[in-house]
């Protein structure tokens, strides 16, 4: 059995065990078991990965597998891994787990949650891993939908409209994406070759300019939207607000991700023509989703929505860094996706343990809660340094990337695009500070007094995010060094045209 | 001559068919309708069918017009009439049909049918049976035989809706 | 002829037999009851028998050909019916054994399934004609079957009233194409058409005629009427069996009858598949029973599927075939569920199904894939079923019908989803309590809903018919 | 065929008689009304097999055998469909289709 | 001998941190205290020992032909952006470096201290240390940078520390919305500082301080770019621009408004941070800057460094002259004499006696950092003492509290640039410097200096003498970890002004020659003096005096005692057009257009549904005519394709 395929094995054989697992305590550890087995598998891979690379071996993509899957069309389930994915591979491993810890005391079907959070995770794995488009796109469909089981029955608050909001434009933003597919699908034979779903043989052929500039935008707002590309953003923070805690955490910390990856892996590396045409174009409502994700953040009152808005921001970042198509706001991008998701997770995971307490989210309904829960307080003003991207963590080597990277381009539209994503620093710092004077600092309130401390899975799942995003934050070197070798030869494709 | 024959037919038919269908009383509608039928099979005979004309004569005017006329025996509601349609549904449903009719006609008349000048074309009982019993090309004897799983499937099904079940929960009437 | 080529007709004379001694039974048989299992294992054994291969080939001079395309999608069909035979053992016995109908319901199913093989198999117009009526006329009797359930004999009436007004416009266009052609062979009449405003007309009608049975809009509106009237089981099978059998001739009509106007039909197909399309999701989009939710479902569907004929290749033929088989089977898994409900609780509106999971989580799960599978969520076979549909259109470069197709996908699923909130997402104090229903149901039902788990995911079923479908020579 | 009156007059006949048949279908609000107005409707296209065929096509009886077909489908038709509506009397005790929209929408 | 212990200045606080802040709830009072301040010491002796070695040229390469050097102990790349633009993580050390490192630990030492004491009975009080820690290491990490965005980095960890340790009573929510003050104030700043830094990488390809401050590198820059926007050169705009960073952190005007609210952190944070250290990174950032600064476009960015600093300075030191809160008092002063760094800076030439500016600067920075925190903390002892920050509540304090009143006797001499105290060393020092270089400067410098004296001689007698409030407890002279720090500092500010700078610290690391300029120095003196004497005709005994100036200036008074409503300017942005105008419009829009539109689509198509749903009427006649229909007009429409 091949490294790869494992990650969607494991998942889909933790949901069998779980089937057939009974007792509410059993349910979790088993969960805790199979996203622990898959953390150590995500370790692992990223070791061979290091091993293979130290080996000397250059390709794009190792671990490579393919299997026929249907012949008449020429669609393979094809798999392989390079840098970047093994990192995004880890980062979901590493959420899931906490995830996992954070759930610990769902009590209401508790079965069926675990049962659900991990087949979502199998397909980011699956999506992660994939390099044909249509297993891509399935992966990625499998990924979405138990969202809907996930916010709709454990979530709170308007969870039924939010979970179909979501799911509905989701499935939307999919329905671009797979017009896109198709698109390059049917294009791919453009220089004689036959038929193909796999990335790297379409990359290899020149899908026609027009082709492209049709199809760019499709693939481009069909991934961008799970990244909360301004307008179609408005999911992101009614899902986030509905969701119960470690689907907030695997939502924003994972599966945002998937539009930034996707964007980068299909429609930047194989519509390049198509990117240069478009790049202003989504530039300017990247630009907006950052600057206004961070705007609308202030005046939230929901902790959830705070955090949600500034995830728009965050991401809208990582998009933005992609169609500044250098190498380095590339590799800003990338490691904003991870930052964010190790930051951001932490943030719902904070916010699910604060709101198991006290039972609100309303910010002004709280307050002084640091001296009542010095810990949970400590670990939500590291969130929130983490998170207005204080050195140290790994925002501020992410966006600092960003940042210089999308520098490089001289024009004055450029210019004004970079000045106005670097103001969200100030910005983010505003909201940030708001909501943790809000809520930890100020007067102790009486009703808050005799919340208990946090507890050791708490601890558990809190702690191993800060850690990675500070592992990141403070050796950053090695993880670019990772990335920049992975978007190397996608850098060129785009460079070249 | 003929022309002339076919053209009254022809009249008749059509008259009897617009009284038929906006006669308000269901009784003579199901007269008016016979006489279409019978129209129709006069068509059939001045066409050189006779045999069609005569199973068209037997199966309406000897089966279909009983059967309705037996049904509407059976609901004993022989003599009301029935209910006008509203006039806006009668001017849509006229103006639609007459649509459909000048289209069609439009159509017909478009097309240059090559007539074949083969007037003694007479069908006997001889040829039908013959092109029934056939299982060869131009033979029909596998829709013959199917047409008799039809008639079954009809049969039983009629029978099944129209025999009266005993029904062991009246409640069941209200849905 | 011989008897190794009259055995082409393998299929049919089966169900003529079965027919027959399921008249017999009803004669001989004291204990009515046991009827339903004749039934059910003669119809599993004929279908097994059904699996033998076939040689392609030509019957009573034209008038029936099969070739393997058909033979499979024959069994298709098999298996649909048997399922739904199965799902209906429990119905039969609950309603139709007291006042002694048992049998009939059998015999009338299998007689349609006959007509519509004979349908699919037809050379001739007379046969598809013949067919046609074989296949509606049954079915007609099956909706109003009912007897004491007032909307059940509303069904009937509508449908074998719009039935027979389509079947008329049916034969108008039949007497077109004949008037042209001079013949009512499908060899002779294809390439024989030519472009004439006749021949439009001719081909709009013989279109009408069987898109009525599609349930394309606007030749639709029976649909939902009649699927809500008419008792589940036969719901299902109008859903699904009539619906992929009209399918499958309308692919031979158009592929092989009327392939000199193509021009013209690839337009109509595109046009009636985004009609049909966003009328069965709108329509759908505010039902509350449940049987009518699954006809409008079953319309748009329809209009999915049309995306499939687009490309007329064997792209098209294999994913219409596949899928059929795959709408059928979801269908059948949530109609199975429906009709569990039904029967256990008599409750078929959406509201009903209000925490189900929390009582009948079984039931619930099976429903979900079911609706998913329409939906189109992969791993379920519907995604899989649906892409290749999507492929076909996109291979001519329809790409802004793919498109609109899926975001009408996105439509549909809220609607489906809405059934998945009810039942999943939604507690109440008086949701259905716990229910077993009988173990013919639970196999129909488990049955199809494995088939969905494993058709899509593995592949070799769809080359199969892949390798089946070139039928354009 | 019959002299002096040609195909178009007698396909004119067929078409008229069929659309009043289709006015009748759209326009009775009986259900035995709607069905005899069918009648008509099946009738006409009969009539244009058989005109087709002997004007047109007369070596072969093509049109006619499927006129008599049609006849026989259209007799059981009519059959089944007056056993659905007698059942349908029963229970609803009128045969007006005012009484037919308990479905819609 | 090998430098690379110095990474230990480093790695020692950070330690600290840790410690404490991973134990806050195991290490109990005093242990804690103890531990930082002993830590803190020992970086603070090897920090000594570091600029011991540097000045003295024993560390390798420190001396070059009698000029300083910049020496690297360490430099490694941390995130690589290009060739040659990189942030790199090192040491680097020259002579403000050098004069940082003893600035830093001497005063961080004196906090940690001081802090044993003053911080008794906090519950926070493990915690107060970590944080003490933190921002020893983040300010000692910025004095060390190799390279601009190494300084950027530590910079934003310097506000992250002062964020902390104002906002440590965040049970008070004053605390909490100064902190959150400052550190949204100088993120802004910080906006532009990194703006500036983007661009200096852009256009001048490199960070690294080494490059930055090669004359040969800057030539090559200024004949690189001409100008481009009002007359100035990208360059000199990404300097600006920087110093919106270093103006930010420094509490230049206009960007000073966080400071005074400052003052909500506990005393010792103030004299640390707030006073001593963080506020002049601004200043400090410049001077590391300064080759660039003055050959770029012939220094006009130093030029706007030079007026923001005399305009700061005069603002700070007229609303100094209101303020009843003495540690407010203390913290305008602070920008005023920062002001006067940033003056001085921005007067000063390159080399040789032109130099004089900078090394007056850093002079200022040098003896400004002891006696303002010896300021602060005698202000933090009398508060301990009297439990207000007003001085309407003091009042007659000399008899209780004697080595406070010396010491801060001595301190307010020394800022009043009474001789031979260290703050009139330097202060001259700046006079010199403005009165060479612009009249203008130097008149609000001179004008500023007599105020300074008032100002704080009003502070001095109004606290220690005047009359007697009804104390509730009598006031006492505090615990001996807060008075040896007292003793210390003003130990420091009597012997400061005489360590030879000019010697040391310079712009090009050469030697300059000073002299005292009597004139101006005894003019500076005599000013002081004056001063000196009108606070003390004013408030050295309980009288009216003040009261009547005071109704005497009128509006001006009112206006001064309210900041000049600056405060209430940024309120107005924020609250009123940033938030009421920009951001709840944007929540607003988000919800109520682009969710609203994206809920339209659903909300259509369901309108949609509704309003169709009569198609089917249940009646089979009109489902039929929908067919007849269907089939008419589908075939008349594709009758057009023939």
């Amino acid at each position: 059995m091949d490294i790869l395929s494992l990650f969607v094995i494991v998942p889909v054989l933790t949901v069998i065990a779980l089937m057939f697992t009974k007792g509410q305590n059993n349910y979790r550890v088993v969960t805790a078991i199979g996203s622990g087995v898959q953390l150590i598998m995500a370790f692992n891979l990223l070791y061979q990965f290091l091993a293979i690379r130290e080996a000397g071996n250059t390709d794009t993509m190792v671990f490579m597998q393919d299997y026929m899957w249907f012949k008449s069309m020429n669609i393979h389930y094809a798999i392989g891994v390079d840098g970047i994915s093994v990192l995004m591979i880890m980062l979901t491993s590493i959420i899931v787990l906490a995830g996992t810890f954070i759930s610990w005391k769902v009590d209401d079907l508790a079965k069926e949650f675990f049962i659900f959070l991990i087949i979502l995770a199998a397909g980011v794995y699956g999506f992660f891993i994939s390099i044909d488009l249509f297993t891509m796109f399935v992966f990625y469909e499998i990924a979405v939908i138990p969202m809907y089981l996930l916010i709709g029955l454990w979530g709170s608050g308007p969870r039924e409209y939010s979970a179909m909001k979501l799911t509905l434009m989701l499935m939307g933003a999919s329905a671009l994406l797979l017009v896109a597919i198709f698109g390059l699908y049917f294009n791919s034979n453009v220089d004689g070759g036959a038929l193909t779903f796999n990335i790297f043989e379409i990359s290899q052929v020149n899908i026609p300019v027009e082709a492209q500039k049709l199809f760019f935008p499709l693939a481009f707002i069909g991934f961008a939207v799970i990244g909360a590309l301004f307008p179609f953003h408005t999911w992101s923070p009614d899902g986030h607000a509905s969701a119960p805690t470690a689907v907030s955490m695997l939502h924003a910390g994972v599966l945002m991700k998937l539009g930034g990856y996707g964007v980068f892996r299909i429609a930047m590396f194989l519509m390049p023509e198509g990117a240069h045409y478009w790049s202003e174009f989504f530039m300017i409502l990247a630009v907006i989703g950052v600057a206004y994700g961070a705007i609308a953040a202030v005046s939230q009152t929901d902790l959830k929505y705070i955090n949600a808005y500034s995830s728009v921001s965050h991401l809208g970042m990582v998009l933005l860094a992609l169609l500044m198509m250098n190498e380095v706001a590339w590799r800003g991008a990338m490691l904003q996706s991870l930052s964010h998701g190790f930051i951001t997770s932490l943030f719902f995971a904070l916010i699910g343990i604060v709101y198991g307490r006290t039972h609100t989210r309303d910010i002004a309904k709280m307050g002084g809660l640091m001296t009542i829960m010095p810990i949970i307080g400590t670990l939500y003003v590291i969130a929130g340094m983490a998170n207005l991207g204080l050195p140290g963590f790994s925002g501020f080597a992410a966006e600092m990337n960003i940042f210089v990277g999308a520098f490089q381009h001289p024009d004055m539209f450029h210019r004004i695009i970079t000045i106005i994503a670097v103001s969200a620093i100030v910005t983010t710092a505003v909201y940030m500070l708001r909501l943790v004077g809000k809520i930890m600092m100020g007067p102790v309130m009486e009703e808050y007094k005799h919340l208990p401390a946090i507890t050791w899975y708490e601890k558990a799942g809190t702690f191993v995010l800060v850690l990675f995003s500070m592992l990141i934050g403070i050796f950053p070197f090695f993880w670019s060094d990772i990335i920049d070798e992975a978007i190397k030869p996608f850098i060129q494709g785009i460079l070249s045209v | 001559m003929e022309s002339i024959v076919f053209y009254i037919i022809a009249l008749i038919m059509v008259t009897f068919a617009v009284m038929s269908v906006s006669s308000r009383n269901i009784m003579r509608s199901i007269v008016y309708l016979l006489f279409v039928m019978i129209g129709l099979s006069g068509v059939y005979f001045m066409l050189d069918f006779s045999f069609l004309g005569a199973v068209q004569l037997v199966v309406y005017a000897g089966g279909v017009i009983i059967l309705y006329i037996t049904s509407i025996m059976l609901i004993e509601k022989i003599g009301e009439s029935m209910d006008k349609p509203k006039l806006l549904q009668q001017i849509i449903a006229a103006v639609i049909t007459s649509l459909g009719a000048g289209v069609t006609l439009f159509a017909i008349y478009s097309y240059n049918f090559n007539m074949v000048a083969d007037i003694n074309n007479i069908t006997t009982v001889e040829d039908v049976g013959f092109a029934l019993l056939n299982y060869g090309e131009n033979g029909y004897i596998l829709p013959f035989e199917i047409i008799s799983m039809l008639l079954l499937a009809a049969m039983v099904g009629a029978i099944v809706i129209a025999k009266s079940g005993k029904s062991t929960n009246s409640n069941e009437l209200k849905n | 002829m011989n008897l190794d080529t009259f055995l082409l007709m393998r299929h049919e004379i089966g169900l003529t037999i079965i027919v027959l001694l399921l008249l017999l039974a009803d004669i001989f048989m004291e204990d009515k009851k046991k009827v339903n299992t004749v039934a059910v294992a003669l119809f599993a054994i004929y279908t097994a028998i059904g699996f033998v291969p076939m040689d392609s080939g030509e019957l009573f001079g034209g008038m029936f050909s099969t070739t393997p395309l058909i033979v499979a999608f024959k069994n298709i069909l098999n298996v649909g019916v048997l399922l739904i035979l199965m799902i209906s053992v429990s119905w039969v016995n609950k309603k139709m054994l007291p006042i002694n109908k048992v049998s009939e319901y059998y015999v009338l199913m299998v007689s349609s399934l006959l007509g519509m093989f004979f349908m699919i198999s037809a050379g001739n117009f007379l046969m598809l004609y013949i067919g046609l009526e074989l296949a509606t006329l049954p079915v007609a009797a099956l909706a109003s079957y009912d007897m004491f359930n007032r909307k059940s004999s509303e069904a009937g009436i509508k449908l074998i009233l719009s039935a027979a007004l389509s079947s008329g416009i049916l034969l108008f266009g039949i007497s077109i194409t004949y008037a042209i052609t001079g013949s009512m062979y499908f060899d002779i009449i294809a390439g024989n058409m030519g472009l004439s405003y006749l021949g439009i007309l001719g081909m709009v009608m013989v279109f009408a005629g069987i898109a009525f049975k599609v349930s394309l809009v606007p030749f639709h509106f029976w649909t939902a009427d009649v699927y809500e009237g008419a008792p589940t089981p036969v719901t299902s099978f109008l859903s699904v069996i009539s619906k992929g059998a009209a399918v499958f001739v309308l692919m031979i009509l158009l592929f092989k009858v009327f392939p000199d106007m193509k021009g013209i039909w690839i337009n109509l197909l595109y046009g009636l598949s985004i009609l049909t399309m966003f009328v069965g999701n709108l329509f759908a989009l505010r039902q509350t029973n449940l049987q009518r939710f699954m006809a409008f479902s079953s319309i748009a569907q329809a209009g999915f599927i049309l995306l499939g004929f687009l490309s007329v290749d064997e792209l098209a033929v294999s994913s219409i075939v596949y899928f059929i088989a795959i709408y059928i089977l979801s269908n059948i898994v949530v109609f199975g569920a429906i009709q569990a409900v039904g029967l256990a609780s008599g409750k078929y509106e959406m509201d009903d199904y209000t925490g189900l999971y929390r009582t009948n989580p079984k039931i619930s799960i099976v429903l979900m894939l079911g609706l998913f599978s329409l939906a189109g969520i992969p791993p379920i076979a519907g995604f899989f079923g649906k892409f290749f549909l999507y492929s076909a259109a996109a291979s001519q470069g329809y790409y802004m019908l793919v498109f609109i197709a899926v975001v009408n996908v996105t439509i549909s699923l809220y609607y489906y989803l809405k059934v998945i909130r009810a039942s999943w997402l939604r507690k109440s104090d008086d949701s259905i309590p716990y229910f077993e229903s009988d173990s013919f149901l639970k196999a129909g039902v488990l049955i199809a809903t494995v088939g969905l788990l494993i058709l899509g995911v593995a592949s070799p079923y769809y080359e199969y018919i892949y390798s089946l479908s070139n039928i354009f020579n | 065929m019959i002299l002096g009156v040609s195909i178009y007059e007698i396909l004119t006949l067929s078409t008229i008689i069929f659309f009043i048949g289709v006015y009748g279908f759209v326009t009775r609000k009986n259900l035995i009304g709607m069905l005899m107005a069918v009648e008509l409707i099946l009738n006409s296209t009969a009539l244009n097999f058989v005109a087709i065929n002997k004007y047109l096509y007369p070596d072969l009886i093509e049109g006619g055998i499927f006129s008599l077909f049609i006849i026989a489908i259209a007799a059981a038709e009519t059959a089944l469909a007056l056993a659905i509506i007698i059942n349908l009397y029963r229970l609803v005790m009128s045969l007006n289709t005012d009484n037919l929209e308990t479905m819609k929408n | 001998m090998d430098s690379s212990y110095t990474i230990l200045i480093l790695l020692i606080p950070i330690f600290t941190f840790f410690l404490l802040g991973f134990n806050f709830k195991r290490i109990k009072e005093p242990t804690s205290g103890i531990i930082g301040t002993a830590l803190i010491g020992t970086t603070a002796l090897i920090s000594y020992f570091t600029a011991f070695q540097y000045f003295t040229g024993a560390m390798k390469g420190a001396i070059v032909d009698g000029v300083y050097q910049k020496v690297y102990t360490m430099n490694t790349v941390w995130i690589e952006f290009s060739d040659t633009l990189h942030i790199d993580m090192g040491i680097l050390i020259d002579p403000i470096t050098a004069m940082m490192l003893i600035v830093v630990p001497t005063i961080s030492l004196m906090a940690n201290m001081y802090s044993i004491g003053y911080m008794h009975g906090e519950s926070g009080y493990t915690r107060f240390f970590a944080y003490l820690s933190l921002f020893t290491f983040s300010m000692l990490g910025l004095v060390l940078s190799t390279n601009i965005f190494m300084i950027y980095i530590f910079w934003e960890m310097v506000g992250v520390s002062s964020y902390l340790l104002i906002g440590y009573y965040y049970n008070k929510p004053s605390a909490v919305l100064a902190a959150k003050k400052a550190f949204i104030v100088t993120r802004f700043a910080d906006f532009g500082f990194l703006m500036g830094i983007l661009m200096l990488g852009y256009y001048g390809g490199s960070w690294d301080f080494k490059v930055l401050s090669d004359l040969g590198f800057i030539e090559s820059l200024q004949q690189a770019y001409g100008a481009v926007f009002m007359g100035l050169s990208v360059i000199t705009w990404a300097l600006i621009l920087i110093f919106m960073g270093g103006a930010g952190k420094s509490a230049m005007f206009p960007l000073h408004i966080w400071l005074p609210d400052a003052m909500e952190g506990p005393t010792p944070v103030s004299a640390l941070i707030h006073a001593a250290t963080m506020v002049v990174a601004g200043v400090f950032l410049v001077a590391r800057l300064f080759g660039l600064f003055h050959f770029m476009d012939d220094g006009a960015a130093l030029t706007v460094v030079a007026y923001v600093g005399a305009l700061s300075t005069l603002f700070a030191a007229i609303i100094a002259f209101t303020q009843h809160d003495i540690k407010r008092v203390l913290a305008f002063s602070t920008m005023s004499q920062i002001g006067y760094m940033m003056l001085a800076l921005g007067v000063s030439g390159y080399s040789g006696h032109d130099g004089l500016g900078f090394m007056a600067s850093m002079f200022h920075l040098f003896t400004h950092a002891m006696f303002k925190a010896l300021l602060f903390l005698g202000a933090g002892s009398i508060i301990h003492a009297v439990h207000s920050n007003y001085m309407q509540d003091m009042g007659g304090l000399r008899k209780y509290m004697p080595i406070t009143h010396i010491t801060f006797l001595i301190a307010a001499l020394a800022i009043s640039g009474v001789p031979p105290l260290a703050g009139f060393w330097s202060k001259d020092e700046i006079l010199v410097a403005a009165l060479h270089d612009n009249t203008l400067i130097f008149a609000v410098g001179y004008i500023v200096a007599g105020m300074t004296a008032f100002y704080m001689f009003r502070l001095y007698f109004r606290i220690f003498w005047w009359n007697e409030p009804n104390y509730k407890h009598t006031p006492h002279e505090s615990t001996n970890t807060m008075t040896i720090p007292l003793i210390v500092l003003a130990v420091m500010t009597i012997v400061s002004g005489f360590i030879p700078f000019h010697n040391l610290v310079t712009a090009d690391g050469a030697h300059i020659e000073t002299h005292i300029d009597w004139a101006t120095a005894g003019a500076s003196v005599a000013v002081g003096l004056v001063g000196i004497l009108i606070a003390m005709f004013m408030y050295k005994k309980e009288n009216t005096i003040s009261k009547r100036f005071r109704s005497g200036f009128g509006n001006f008074y009112e206006a001064a005692f309210a900041k000049f409503y600056i405060d209430e300017l940024y309120m107005f942005v924020t609250k009123k057009i940033i938030f009421a105008k920009i951001s709840a419009p944007s929540a607003w829009f988000d919800r109520n257009v682009v969710d609203a539109s994206m809920n339209g689509v659903g909300n259509g198509t369901v309108w949609i549904a509704e309003k169709i749903k009569g198609l089917q009427s249940g009646k089979v006649q009109d489902y039929a005519m929908f067919f007849i229909s269907g089939v008419v007009v589908i075939a008349m429409l594709f009758w057009f394709f023939i």
